[in-house]
């Protein structure tokens, strides 16, 4: 009996110390792991998305909210003067979830550039969806009316050869972004001012 | 004292070093040596869990009862690993990003546990550490020694440290990829345990 | 139903976990010297990855999500499995002797299989159904079983061959191994 | 940080609980040691001893299959403290050694021409290898590949070459080898081994009764190595002074070289390298296995006693002799005069068999003086019976119990116990056997004017060895054959004058092949003799089983000649913990198969001790020869002549009990070694090279 209360006892202070020390070491890096992922996943995709930004998408942004959403918002001034925004959606393959940044002029309703940003593919064929730029450059100058799904899928997307899950989980994330786009639309404009 | 204390330290670093002569924690040793950054990134992680669990479990050795010796050591490790995931989350991220899910396990590469049970939870904490300290750094040594050779003939270069090339092949090097994909792996390996036989074993 | 079977096969094949992922390789080499202790190697991995992503992808959506605190998803997922398999270790014994006589005696060494908990990571990182979770913990350990015969049946023959002195034993069954991570490689666009 | 805290505390309590409560719920027992092993081991759990895990390492340590060096990781203190552990077993902290059976395959002929990879698995499976011989050393060495510590290496014979010092008993050389040659044994399984049918076994060594490896020993003789060959007669007999006398050497009947040639002297041989031990004044060692804590007692110090002993205590168990007599020796010291195995000799063997701690108590006698009841309240935890056969038989005929009539080996003992005895001038000894020519020849070492011998066919019949019977005639010893003897005649004071005995004729030859002497009627003679000693045969004294009060001796069971009725291949007795050998079981038999029996029941009484079943070795050889290598005729045999024994001169003989038969001196010896063909199951080293080379 007294052994067994001794192993009750030892591990379950062991967890307990443990959780603190970790409650701790969390609160601590909590702010720059934030930054971190914004320096690191986002911001290379923002920079992509709108090269000639005259603010900065990144200090400038807010978060959207509806009944069941909670959305990053990065609004940037293009150097014509108009206002445009982008947001990050999901998609799935089989490495996971496909991070996708999309950029969209607010005055035109279209796709300014789209990026890949989290993605755990298989190297070399997944994730050419990041590098080989020819795949996620179709999405340029797309209205947000457009069906983004693969041309297989009745869609206009050719899908990259030898990947058709992965760019089918790019296609379904550019399909969620435009179904919150013209769901928040509104709003986002609201809070932009 | 100081003596054993050498010798605890210097075995890591050559007659028990890792993975070579402990043919052990090869899925990190695999998976992450594309390059030598990776490599010495998480041969430095790991070396991080393995000086601190040394010392907490050669702390505890009396007081942990041996039916859930397992689960404590386990608990012990896991949450310098997690502290490990932490800090390099805030202050590398990049290469966290590249080791990936290989910093969580970390917790169950058998070296850190095998040290755990078979010195920290027999000896002092002084020996554990510096037992600890010299495992990992053989590990690390080992780690970038197959990244720099994958990295070399895979891709022609050597990197220490993020966009700090030390070397590049010239234009008309043709990259061998077979060595940063998953095959190159092992037979890199293979061939580097065999070296270290025919240096060892004359 | 499709896309589950997808999923298996790409969990099989595409994403082996020993060959492809690098999950697990400690008992790969340990454990594929003789035939018979691959198979039972295999089996158990099958028994306890199932219960293991079952368990913790409970633990993961319903406390870990729900009280935010997912950073201490390593601690608790290696502390659940660790337990989970000294349970059922001791669970077996007592109860059906057959069966551990089979499985038991790996199931200690599965407690430091880094492809359990690499398998429950991936579950949730991939932020699978419980259904998917359940098919992928499944196929991934028939990957890493099928690996791990196929391997052992090989390593077999490899006793039978002439191999330079310096190169026996593991260096030639690493060598080994990436040949077959390079046939493994040829399922890469299958799906 | 207070979920965080909240939910760490509460996992960790789930997970003790459900642990604490489960090790008590589902509590199996097992050997303790298992855990202790495996707290001793890494616990990685890393599976690179080729188990699955530590826990099933540390039962195949524990059960003994592993040696404690088993984990790849735990350094050394981690195998020292392993092995303390395990050092209570008996057997598993005996580090095993490999070693190589067959030392010739090479010479065996081809079948057919291989061209297949280079491996021995690979070519056994091609009608079990290129060899005639099925059971010899492929030489592809496969053990060799198989040794991770360079153990194992290719010797200039093309047979693998075990290096002790190098090697650590992992058994990988045994289990890549296919044909079963090289093997790794623990000291206590070496000696524990018997000859089996799929062994490479000469002929000598299959008819050896005590299975030793006489080629190995001649071959170590050869290579000057006469305290190896000491150690190796020593794995199997542990009275070679006493054999190298007088034992009648059946292996020499079936020597290869005497099928062409005259047989090698072997017998000579193994005395000549025992007697260079004793005179180098100094005691080869001899290792013993860790002790058991099992505590046997042997009932009777003779031959059979002594080697069920001395090998009990080499693997491990505490043994107790009990004799009957002022000495130990049994038949060795009291039934073989001095003349031919001298008590000195015989004395200063037995002393290194006890130098290796066992303890013998003299003047006991079982039923007397001490009983199983006794034995078993002592402690102990199997008898071995090894009694002898001491009773003479009578003759049935009148005047037997007149002065001067003596049985055989009654007068014997009598005379070797230093007992006076009133000797006549003229003796008549009945019987043909070694007992008769041993009770003849120590009469005329005693001074008498005539000795005969009354045996009742000729001479080719007499059962007794025939340097026995050379040596009796050269001394002198008149030989009555055809005699029956039917009447001892005594004159007034009872004093023996006469002994009468019938003629016979041989008839037709009976059951045992002999020709059965038939009496002639009427043909009554008288023999003119003061003394008669009757040396026709004996049994075994029973008369324990009635004097023990102990209520299981009435269980033991006897055979119609008074001898304990055992099963021949256990050696065990009717009660379970009773085993017997020697004169014992079998009857007046010889010196070396009381060893064998002796060695033989040593096996079964640890297999009794450890729990195992009792059950006799499987493909046991024993007494049986293997087919194939017997040989009608032997081809590329040089004729050459067999060393002749060196005896004292006949005139030097009767004075005194002076040993007759010499040692051969040594450059005899190695000539008489280099006529051994090294013979294996089917090979051996011709002395020409017709028909085969004899080194490829």
């Amino acid at each position: 009996m007294r052994e067994m209360i001794s192993m009750i006892v030892v591990l379950t202070v062991l967890t307990a110390v443990s959780g603190g020390l970790l409650a701790a070491v969390k609160s601590g890096t909590e702010v720059r792991i934030e930054n971190q992922v914004l320096k690191f996943q986002k911001a290379p995709a923002i920079q992509d998305i709108f090269p000639e930004a005259t603010n900065d998408p990144l200090a400038e942004r807010f978060t959207v909210k509806t009944d069941d959403i909670e959305l990053q918002i990065f609004p940037s001034l293009l150097s014509d003067g108009s206002k445009a925004i982008a947001f990050e959606t999901k998609g799935s393959a089989f490495g996971g979830p496909i991070g996708l940044m999309v950029g969209i002029n607010l005055s035109t309703d279209e796709i300014i550039d789209v990026r890949v940003t989290t993605h755990a593919e298989t190297p070399g064929i997944g994730s050419r969806a990041k590098d080989d730029l020819s795949f996620v450059s179709q999405f340029s100058g797309l209205s947000m009316d457009t069906n983004f799904a693969l041309k297989g899928d009745g869609g206009v997307i050719d899908a990259m050869s030898g990947a058709t899950v992965t760019s089918k989980g790019v296609s379904v994330a550019a399909a969620q972004a435009k179904e919150i786009y013209q769901k928040l639309k509104p709003e986002i404009v609201k809070q932009m001012k | 004292m100081a003596q054993s204390l050498a010798k605890e330290f210097t075995k890591g670093l050559w007659a028990e070093i890792p993975p070579f002569r402990l043919v052990l924690g090869l899925c990190p040793v695999l998976a992450v040596t594309k390059s030598v950054e990776n490599g010495i990134g998480m041969g430095v992680a790991t070396t991080f869990v393995l000086v601190f669990s040394n010392l907490l479990i050669s702390l505890l050795r009396n007081v942990i009862p041996s039916k859930v010796r397992i689960a404590c050591f386990i608990v012990i490790i896991a949450t310098f690993v997690t502290i490990v995931e932490l800090v390099m989350q805030a202050y590398t991220y990049e290469l966290f990003l590249k080791l990936g899910i290989f910093i969580p396990l970390i917790v169950v590469n058998c070296i850190v546990l095998g040290r755990a049970e078979a010195f920290a939870s027999k000896n002092g904490p002084v020996l554990s550490v510096a037992d600890g300290l010299g495992i990992g750094l053989g590990f690390t040594l080992s780690l970038a020694a197959l990244g720099a050779v994958r990295e070399f003939i895979g891709n022609g270069t050597l990197t220490i440290w993020e966009g700090l090339p030390v070397f590049e092949m010239g234009g008309n090097f043709l990259p061998f990829q077979f060595m940063i994909e998953a095959p190159g792996a092992f037979v890199g390996l293979g061939l580097m345990l065999c070296l270290m036989n025919l240096i060892g074993k004359k | 139903m499709g896309d589950l079977f997808v999923l298996a096969i790409s969990c099989i094949f595409i994403n082996n976990i020993l060959l492809a992922q690098f999950l697990g390789n400690c008992p790969f080499l340990g454990t594929s010297k003789k035939m018979e202790t691959a198979v039972g190697m295999a089996m158990a991995v099958v028994f306890v990855l199932v219960m293991a992503g079952i368990i913790t992808w409970i633990v993961d959506v319903y406390l870990l999500k729900a009280l935010n605190v997912e950073y201490l998803r390593t601690v608790s997922f290696i502390l659940v499995i660790a337990s989970l398999v000294q349970f059922v270790e001791m669970f077996l014994k007592k109860s059906i002797p057959g069966l551990y006589a089979g499985l038991g005696i790996f199931l200690p060494l599965i407690t430091t299989n880094c492809a359990v908990m690499g398998v429950c990571l991936i579950n949730i990182k991939e932020e699978y159904t419980f259904v998917q979770a359940t098919v992928s913990s499944f196929a991934y350990a028939v990957g890493f079983g099928l690996a791990l015969i196929l391997f052992a049946g090989v390593r077999e023959r490899i006793n039978l061959a002439r191999v330079p002195k310096p190169l026996q034993d593991t260096s030639i069954g690493l060598v080994t191994a990436g040949i077959i991570a390079l046939t493994f490689m040829s399922f890469k666009g299958m799906v | 940080m207070i979920p965080a805290l909240l939910f760490m505390l509460g996992i960790g309590a789930v997970c003790g609980i459900v642990l604490s409560l489960s090790s008590k719920v589902f509590y199996v027992y097992e050997d303790p040691r298992i855990a202790q092993v495996e707290n001793n081991l890494a616990g990685a759990n890393c599976g690179g001893c080729g188990y699955a895990g530590c826990s099933a390492a540390a039962q195949a340590v524990v059960s003994g299959i592993e040696p404690p060096s088993v984990c790849v990781i735990s350094g050394k203190e981690g195998v020292e403290e392993v092995a303390k552990i395990m050092g209570v077993d008996a057997g598993s902290a005996e580090s095993p050694l490999s070693y190589n059976m067959c030392e010739g395959g090479f010479r065996a002929d081809d079948k057919y021409y291989y061209m297949g990879i280079s491996s021995c698995k690979a070519m056994a499976v091609v009608f079990g290898g290129k060899r005639v011989c099925g059971v010899g050393c492929i030489g592809l060495g496969d053990c060799v590949k198989a040794c991770q510590f360079d153990a194992v290496k290719l010797g200039p014979n093309g047979y693998p070459v075990v290096d002790d010092d190098k090697c650590v008993g992992c058994g990988a050389c045994q289990q890549a080898c296919p044909k079963d040659i090289i093997e790794v044994k623990t000291l206590s399984e070496k000696l524990m081994k018997f000859n089996q049918e799929h062994d490479p076994l000469a002929p000598c060594a299959q008819t050896c009764p005590a299975e030793i490896n006489i080629p190995r020993y001649i071959n170590q003789l050869k290579e000057g190595k006469y305290k190896e060959a000491v150690q190796t007669i020593r794995m199997r007999n542990p009275l070679p002074l006493a054999c190298g006398r007088v034992c009648p050497h059946p292996c020499e009947d079936e020597c290869r070289r005497g099928i062409e040639d005259e047989a090698v002297s072997i017998n000579q041989l193994k005395r000549f390298v025992a007697d260079f031990e004793m005179n180098s004044g100094s005691r080869i060692p001899i290792k013993c296995a860790p002790d058991t804590g099992k505590k046997i007692a042997v009932v009777g110090g003779g031959p059979s006693g002594l080697s069920c002993a001395f090998f009990l205590r080499r693997i491990g168990h505490q043994v107790d002799i009990f004799e009957a007599m002022p000495k130990l020796g049994g038949m060795l010291r009291y039934g073989i005069p001095e003349y031919r195995l001298p008590k000195k000799v015989l004395d200063w063997e037995i002393q290194g068999i006890l130098d290796l701690g066992i303890k013998s108590f003299c003047y006991v006698k079982l039923g007397a003086d001490f009983g199983l009841g006794s034995l078993m309240a002592s402690g102990y935890n199997a008898v071995f019976l090894g009694v002898g056969a001491w009773e003479d038989y009578s003759l049935g005929i009148d005047g037997e119990n007149l002065i001067g009539c003596f049985t055989g080996i009654d007068f014997l003992q009598r005379i070797s116990s230093g007992e006076k005895i009133s000797l006549g001038k003229t003796a008549a000894v009945v019987g043909g056997g070694n007992t008769a020519v041993d009770c003849a020849r120590t009469l005329l070492r005693l001074g008498l004017d005539k000795v005969y011998m009354v045996y009742r066919r000729t001479r080719k019949e007499m059962p007794a060895n025939e340097v026995e019977i050379v040596a009796s005639e050269e001394e002198g010893i008149d030989f009555v054959f055809l005699a029956a003897p039917t009447k001892v005649i005594g004159d007034d004071s009872d004093n023996v004058t006469h002994l009468e005995y019938l003629k016979m004729e041989l008839g037709e030859p009976d059951a045992s092949g002999r020709r059965r002497p038939e009496p002639i009627e009427g043909s009554e003679t008288m023999l003119d003799v003061d003394m008669v000693i009757s040396a026709i045969g004996q049994s075994p004294d029973a008369s324990f089983k009635e004097q023990d009060p102990h209520p299981r001796m009435t269980e033991l069971e006897l055979t119609r000649w008074n001898t304990v009725d055992n099963d021949p291949a256990t050696m065990q007795a009717s009660i379970p913990y009773i085993f017997t050998a020697g004169d014992a079981a079998t009857g007046p038999s010889l010196v070396v198969d009381a060893i064998g029996g002796g060695r033989r029941a040593a096996r079964s009484i640890d297999l009794f001790l450890k729990g195992k079943p009792v059950e006799p070795l499987k493909d046991s050889l024993q007494n049986k020869r293997i087919r194939e290598s017997i040989f009608t005729k032997v081809d590329g045999i040089k004729k050459s002549a067999r060393a002749k024994m060196p005896e004292l001169p006949v005139e030097q003989r009767l004075d005194s009990m002076a040993e007759v038969d010499l040692v051969l001196p040594e450059d005899v010896a190695h000539k008489e070694a280099e006529r051994c063909l090294n013979c294996c199951r089917i090979c051996y080293n011709p002395d020409t090279d017709f028909p085969m080379a004899k080194a490829n």
